[in-house]
């Protein structure tokens, strides 16, 4: 009872600061945000983060970090483009990215789990080694896809829904709905947590927690290739620099949610609202007429704010 | 009769990162326009990622400016449905920097037009000042440091090695790492270490503005001396200046970004007062050297040039 | 008869550390066996390689007449086979709420393979509150571990065990931190499970409680196994005797 | 004994790690690695990501990270280019710098600690919110300071000793042999050690928690002002981005050198020998005749390489 | 004669639950209670208040004649009064050396204000092995407290409170995991503290060690204190059918 009040608080918390900012930048702005114009804009570009973002909780909540994504989207995404290039077929294009981003996740996996290399400096070396393989590969050039614009596989990942709604914010949900289903209701979330919590206990439990570790790895690999192919096909073209940009705003999603840096607690629906914060600040900032420098500084601010009025207001009653 | 741009609002994309040194001088020129205009306007940053120059323009076409100006290197097939949406709003559009060849001849009767100079040109005009300027013979160590990641950046730096190479040069590419690219100090043991591998260097351009302005620091951590090497780069800021005053850097090409931002703004707002057509201007073609840079230091140092 | 477990020259060290030497360690089908020694003796290390957590450097090991690799050999499958331990440490998720810590690892499933949260905590409630009497203010299925108190927390480890009966069920000191009426629900415990035909090890300092359940009594020092006795061969106050006189030994 | 041994053998591996790669690196570019001048660089610029990373380690030991020391850098090193333009004196622009960067740190910590915002996120606002205030204040311009070559400070601080030796280079050695001491031999330390073990144990113990946390970030805050002005003055420039590119490179210093990313555990030694194995690989390879795209897949393969070796050969020899 | 300890009508909550309801609690100079009670009952939460570690919501407390501002007292300003705490966690840094463990708090510093590691690392040794006899195979001043086996580490929290003489000194369930020979170690330890004229409270479930040492018997029950006895008043069996009877009362 007191823990799921507790648990419900935190949700109510951070999405009373959504609506906070949202009233807050139509007011500023409210030729911009009573328009439902910028929020068909937000659901094309925030699930691309809003992904990332869902699997880095899992990857915090088991005590791990992977710093590679930008990466490995980028390569995975790069794949689906050459592949989709050469076959034309947006299916096996698809399966392939998928399947080169469960390989990388895979990889990431090994060197951490089974070399015992702490997983950021392992995932800050691979991060290097695929964005290397992929300038390599590619010459550094862009690949233009315009012609996947209008096939199948545009409309279903990244097509308009009653010609409004952007496809890929609808395949957000569904992964967040999954991923929430999967760490509070399934076995292999439980077996997160509690090797999150401790990694030793989990293992006198009976939990395979290397097996555990790797296949949160895995995931990340997979969730970062869907990310890179949203990205690519939304833009109908590749760039080499891919991904490079989400760092920090993905692990700010994750934070600003709520979930723990110390592992063993994490949230899926605070992370979905803490990418859509993070997604609509800097725009929220732009349209409210302060520009130039004034908006990392005003960006910083906010985020700092929010977060202290949050968790002033999650502290628990209780001394520790 | 008061300004032209009295009431209208601008949408500027200053395509680089916050504080960074070039567009930092792009915007500069803008928001004179913008005051000269009595016009507003939104400055937004995109840290050379084209993605985040899409995301950027689809969130300011939320906004409904009266103009947008926008940097090409996404490319045309990127932002055609975008620019497309745009103009058939009534929004005036226009590009700096990189050229869009396929939109801009579509829209150019829209108000669609391009300032700045085109990257291959300006690269293969720098290296041919170059090869006149300097005593080079084939066979010639060159050394060039750039961005060819960022693909219509990159276009500089392969007119450049291309232009060497067809004059028998032989040129080590380079790529900026993320890290040097910010802090520029990190590059100075790679300088070093490839001097001293290389000792026949003859020719070092640095594809780039802010590591343009630390050949000097390069090269003295290097031992090599000022004219010792024929050091070539990008764009000017007073740390630029004062390297070419020390004799480190022989020769700067130098675009005149201020120019993108300014005639840009001035595009935008005149053509949606009255419907002028898009403005094609070519800035490139300036060269600073130890002979003219006393002129031109002191503007550098207000963000001018 | 076979054996529930059969060691034969078990040894393990840590490092540098011989944690044991030398241990044989037999215990039959319908047995209580209680394992003794002073603090360090390296009692908790043998029930852990018999869990699964540790694995031995030498020695044989049989669990219900399977011979076991050692390098094939961990909690899960020591699981499979039926062992179960209450770890002297406890382990138990301190964030995480009461009932994951006990069902973990073997969550009550619905039919779409997601954990049945309402009938795990329902179980979790009747467990500490019916089954073991725990009557604190603090306790409820969704609160975190790390609220409970000490005697909380052992009730909640040894409940885990008792919940899910197993073959060979092994307790490093259960009673620790519980209160009177609690320890006596451990101690009946442990009696029906031999009546029930199922083994168990039970490590505990309180000769007092052992004495009451054990059939054997297994006494360990410094790593080896140094005695064996039926409890109708000795009485508490020889054993007492015996254990202490392991002390003396070394320090004249 | 045994741990003792135990901590030796990291030191030692992570040394014998560093002479590897050295020995790697001369035997593909002798003329370089051979050579001191190559030294000479490396001794003028790894000292600002060694000082960073050293002061990054502690506040890892204690459990918390600052993603915004390139900021704080940054600012540190504008107020001292502003206040030595202005007064023309090294010390006065020095003592503002350093406070500056005291205060800012001390900001961090007061939003971690007091309102209890986690770390990264807090550290994610205040570095977009000084950038913000310096770029605003700066106008996004490069501030020269060509006069500062030749003063006592431009010697004390970035000076050539005996004409060769960098004297950053022992400005650093400098600072983590206090930092070693701190950490190692001083009740502060062991606070640390403690804090970031088992923050509730080190309350009950009687540690004031949460003012030893707040110190850990003052000293990031003031070490972060130092670096920046180390880098400042070498190139006797001081510029917006200052500071960005060290993000990545400190925390792989860190990893590398063996302190665990979960707390409570953390080697000064190591920090410094990995801050010297991430400064040297990009030289080594480019020396080595690796160009073009090799370089950053190069650079990955030697970091995870050289950390799998690394962490096989540390491996303890028992279960957990 | 003033108290060493007086408590009046405490009470403390946790969110929604109430561990402590009202309490009123006493300990006189060179006297050693026992704090008695169910599992729960809330004995840990009270003596965490005196140790500064949790502040009460309600009532008032004197330690030393000194009126205590809830507010300005935390584990610090405990300890410079005197009160030292052994809780029934253990509170050990767990990845920390035996010797960091043992002088957390007030290391010995040479001259220059460092830590004098050698000589902390030579008393660690002296009081594991020498005042406690402990002489388990991984026992070293160096190892980390993670390798240690349970009594060890029990070993180490009690030995670490009677390293350094305090006047109030607070023992949740000190006997916890310890073998006979230890057991028998702190109890008289306990022994010379009311001999030094200094005070402790003992929490304990075993109530053969308790009655021991103790002078006086404090009963807790689920937040309150519903008994005081001394030991002249009372005989164990009295005691332990007080305690059970508590429980009886509620669920009959
Ligand atoms: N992981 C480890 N690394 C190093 N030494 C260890 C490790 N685990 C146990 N030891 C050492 O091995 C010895 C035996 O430990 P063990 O836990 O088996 O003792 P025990 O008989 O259970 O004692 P207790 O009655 O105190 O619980 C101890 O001296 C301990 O310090
Ligand atoms: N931090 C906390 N948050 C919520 N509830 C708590 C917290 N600490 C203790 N409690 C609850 O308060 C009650 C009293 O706990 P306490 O630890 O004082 O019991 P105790 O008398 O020491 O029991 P034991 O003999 O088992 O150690 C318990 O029911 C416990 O669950
Ligand atoms: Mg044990
Ligand atoms: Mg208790």
């Amino acid at each position: 009872m007191r823990c799921l009040w507790e648990s419900h608080r935190r949700g109510i918390l951070v999405t009373l600061g959504l609506i906070g900012l949202l009233v807050l930048f139509a007011i500023a702005s409210p030729r911009t945000f009573l328009n439902p114009r910028i929020y068909r804009s937000f659901l094309s570009t925030i699930p691309v983060t809003a992904i990332l973002a869902l699997g880095m909780t899992l990857l915090v909540v088991v005590g791990e970090m992977d710093l590679s994504f930008p990466s490995v989207c980028a390569a995975a995404a790069y794949v689906f483009a050459e592949a989709f290039l050469a076959t034309g077929s947006g299916a096996v294009a698809f399966g392939l990215a998928i399947a080169s981003g469960a390989i990388m996740g895979w990889i990431n996996g090994l060197i951490v789990v089974r070399i015992g290399v702490p997983s950021i400096i392992a995932t800050i070396g691979t991060q290097f080694f695929w964005r290397g393989l992929i300038l390599l590969l590619s010459d550094g050039i862009a690949l233009s896809l315009a012609s996947v614009r209008g096939t199948d596989i545009y409309s279903l990942f990244v097509g308009r829904m009653a010609g409004e709604i952007p496809v890929q914010s609808l395949w957000c949900l569904a992964i967040a709905l999954g991923l929430a289903l999967l760490l509070n209701r399934h076995p292999f979330g439980d077996s997160l947590l509690f090797i999150g919590d401790n990694r030793k206990t989990a293992a006198m439990m009976g939990i395979p927690v290397a097996k555990v570790r790797i296949k949160a790895f895995i995931l990340m690999g997979v969730l970062s290739a869907f990310a890179g192919i949203l990205a690519t096909l939304e833009l109908a073209n590749w760039w080499p620099t891919q991904g490079e940009g989400y760092m920090l705003l993905v692990f700010a999603s994750v934070f600003v949610g709520g979930t723990s840096a110390y592992g063993g607690e994490g949230t899926i629906y605070g992370t979905l609202i803490g990418a859509i914060i993070i997604g609509i600040i800097e725009a929220g900032i732009v349209s409210a007429g302060l520009a130039g420098f004034w908006t990392r500084l005003v960006h910083g601010l906010i985020i700092v704010v929010s977060v202290s009025i949050y968790a002033t207001m999650a502290r628990r009653p209780q001394d520790m | 009769q008061g300004s032209s741009g009295e009431g209208m609002k601008v949408w500027f994309d200053s395509g680089g990162p916050v504080g960074g040194p070039y567009n930092t001088i792009v915007a500069n020129g803008a928001k004179q326009a913008a005051t000269d205009l009595g016009c507003e306007l939104t400055l937004v940053y995109s840290d050379w990622s084209p993605e985040k120059m899409i995301e950027n323009f689809k969130n300011g076409l939320a906004m409904n400016p009266d103009g947008m100006v926008i940097y090409g290197s996404p490319g045309d097939d990127a932002y055609e449905p975008l620019v497309r949406e745009a103009i058939d709003r009534g929004i005036v559009v226009t590009a700096i920097d990189t050229e869009l060849p396929r939109l801009q001849p579509m829209f150019q009767s829209k108000g669609f037009g391009y300032i700045g100079p085109d990257g291959w040109r300006q690269g293969e005009d720098l290296a041919k000042e170059i090869l006149r300027r300097g005593d080079f013979k084939e066979g010639d160590r060159a050394f060039v440091w750039g961005l060819k990641r960022l693909e219509n950046r990159g276009r500089r730096a392969r007119a450049i090695i291309k232009t060497l190479e067809d004059a028998g040069l032989k040129v080590d590419y380079l790529e900026i790492s993320p890290e040097v690219d910010k802090d520029t100090a990190l590059g100075t043991p790679i300088i070093t270490g490839y001097l001293s591998s290389n000792p026949d260097c003859k020719l070092m351009i640095m594809d780039h503005g802010a590591l343009t302005s630390q050949v000097g620091n390069y090269l003295r951590a290097a031992g090599v001396k000022p004219g010792e090497i024929f050091a070539a780069g990008f764009s000017l800021s007073p740390a630029t200046a004062s390297a070419i005053e020390e004799g480190y850097l022989t020769l700067v090409s130098e675009h005149q970004p201020y120019l993108l931002g300014y005639l840009s703004v001035l595009q935008v707002v005149q053509t949606k007062k009255y419907g002028f057509g898009g403005l094609v201007v070519d800035t490139g073609g300036g060269f600073v050297s130890a002979e003219n840079v006393d002129k031109i230091a002191p503007l550098a140092a207000k963000g001018i040039r | 008869m076979e054996a529930m477990v059969e060691m034969k020259g078990i040894g393990k060290s840590f490092g540098s550390v011989e944690a044991l030497r030398q241990v044989d360690f037999r215990l039959n089908p319908g047995e209580v066996v209680a394992l003794l020694g002073d603090n360090g003796a390296g009692k908790s290390t043998l029930i852990k390689i018999l869990s699964g957590f540790h694995s031995a450097d030498r020695g044989s090991m049989m669990v219900k007449g399977r011979e076991i690799d050692f390098k094939a050999y961990d909690v899960t499958v020591a699981r499979s086979l039926g062992v179960e331990t209450v770890y002297q440490e406890r382990s138990l998720g301190e964030r995480q709420p009461l009932w994951r810590n006990v069902f973990i690892g073997r969550h009550r499933l619905n039919r779409w393979g997601l954990i049945d949260v309402k009938r795990e905590k329902m179980e979790t409630m009747e467990l500490l509150s019916s089954v073991l009497g725990l009557r604190g203010a603090g306790l409820s299925p969704d609160a975190s571990v790390e609220t409970l108190s000490g005697g909380e927390r052992q009730g909640l480890a040894i409940g885990r065990a008792m919940h899910f009966g197993a073959d060979i069920i092994v307790l490093d000191e259960p009673t620790t931190a519980l209160a009177l009426s609690e320890v006596g629900k451990v101690l009946s415990f442990i009696g029906s499970i031999r009546e029930d035909g199922r083994s168990c090890i039970v490590i505990s300092h309180d000769l007092g409680h052992v004495y009451k359940v054990a059939d054997r009594f297994v006494l360990m020092d410094r790593g080896s196994t140094v005695g064996d006795y039926r409890k109708g061969d000795i009485t508490p106050e020889e054993l007492m005797a015996r254990m202490i006189g392991l002390n003396g030994e070394v320090k004249p």
